[in-house]
């Protein structure tokens, strides 16, 4: 699985993509966030206030309940700031 | 149409291209974006817009689909830059044809208030004090609610 | 600023005339009006514009000078054509700039709105039957009247 | 005093401008109008239905109320149809 990391939470994790084999036992967004909050303090920064963390599986938004599938692409992002 | 791109854009070319050889569109309403060089309380320089390869291309097809669906147009363009840019830079245009004005304004407003909020991108300012990634802004999520309902105008603007 | 000319104009050049060596400017809107080859029930040809020199600089000052109290804009531009156009020209050109986006969208809508009903220009379409002199839309009016309160907005838009 | 017409009035009339003195005892737009009215059958077409007719005076809109002057420029036309 690749989960992607953008603006402040890829500065937070110092790097914007990982490949992770999803743990037994993990099926939805949130058991993966707290996955990735053991993996080390930048990490855990950067996903300490989901408020302000969205994100998107395969390119669409979705909540943190939703379903994971093996071979998604998973991104976490601030609140976005274009046009 | 949209299209994601690093390069500057020429705003009456593509209103031009938009329109060329139409005989049906009454108006053309365009929107540009540009970098200002200050934001509440503070001077910026430069910035630097990041953003999500392939989510942004099939956020903006979304809202420009979306669009079209809500309002009668003849062509909608949506053209939004990433990479370094600086005070005075073009940063979006929006373009929206229609054979009534009304439409073509209500359309392109929407198109921008949308965007804004669902395209993934990201505007990282360098300030004196280092590279700071900008804060989404409370008036921009209330001007995208405003378009929630399914029907096409917010409100009484008829 | 305002000008009433016989000439086509290039609003790509007008836009970025209007707002060069500007970085207070955020966002840049525009609307241009073509020339339709149909109108309620008929195809027309060309259609030649008829307008009250010095009356028709004097209203279109006017109503420039309106919007600029209303809205805090950086800038503003009306352009508008006379003479005989074809199916595709453009008539007239809107632009309207600041600091955010709101003011530049509700004053450039003010300004076409307002302009339908108050500067003195006529059409006469060249159709099968002859020259046919253009009747005033309701539609023209009612967008016109909705501005007639003193605040800048006409509803709830905010 | 220099009278101008527009558009469909123009053509009625058969030409877009007249320089009339004013008439003792005509002190208002609609004074005017009734006068311009006896000049002819083109001139009463063009003004018979005056909730078609628009008048500005030195080119700003005016009611049939309206107080002339000598030297004044007055306009008749109908309601607007530009942009």
């Amino acid at each position: 699985m690749k989960v992607l990391y953008f603006a402040w939470l890829r500065t937070h994790i110092g790097h914007g993509e990982d490949r992770i084999d999803l743990p037994a036992g993990i099926n939805d967004v949130r058991g993966l966030v707290e996955h990735l909050r053991a993996k080390g303090p930048g990490y855990a920064r950067a996903l300490t206030d989901l408020a302000t963390v969205r994100v998107a599986v395969n390119h669409e938004y979705v909540g943190f309940d939703h379903e994971l599938k093996p071979g998604d692409e998973v991104a976490f992002f601030p609140p976005v700031t274009g046009g | 149409m949209i299209r994601v791109q690093r390069e500057d854009f020429d705003p009456g070319a593509e209103i031009a291209a938009l329109t060329a050889g139409r005989h049906d569109i009454g108006g053309v309403v365009s929107f540009v974006g540009l970098v200002r060089d200050r934001v509440e309380g503070g001077r910026v320089g430069a910035m630097t817009l990041e953003h999500y390869p392939g989510m942004t291309e099939k956020q903006l097809a979304e809202i420009d689909a979306e669009a079209n669906r809500r309002w009668p147009l003849a062509a909608s363009l949506i053209v939004h830059r990433y990479g370094r840019l600086e005070p005075g830079d073009r940063i979006v245009l929006v373009v929206t044809a229609s054979p009534h004005r009304d439409a073509a304004f209500d359309a392109c407003r929407f198109l921008i208030d949308w965007l804004k909020t669902k395209a993934p991108f990201w505007k990282l300012e360098e300030t004196a004090a280092g590279g700071q990634w900008v804060e989404a802004r409370d008036s921009d999520d209330r001007a995208a609610r405003q378009w929630e309902s399914a029907a096409g105008k917010p409100d009484a603007a008829e």
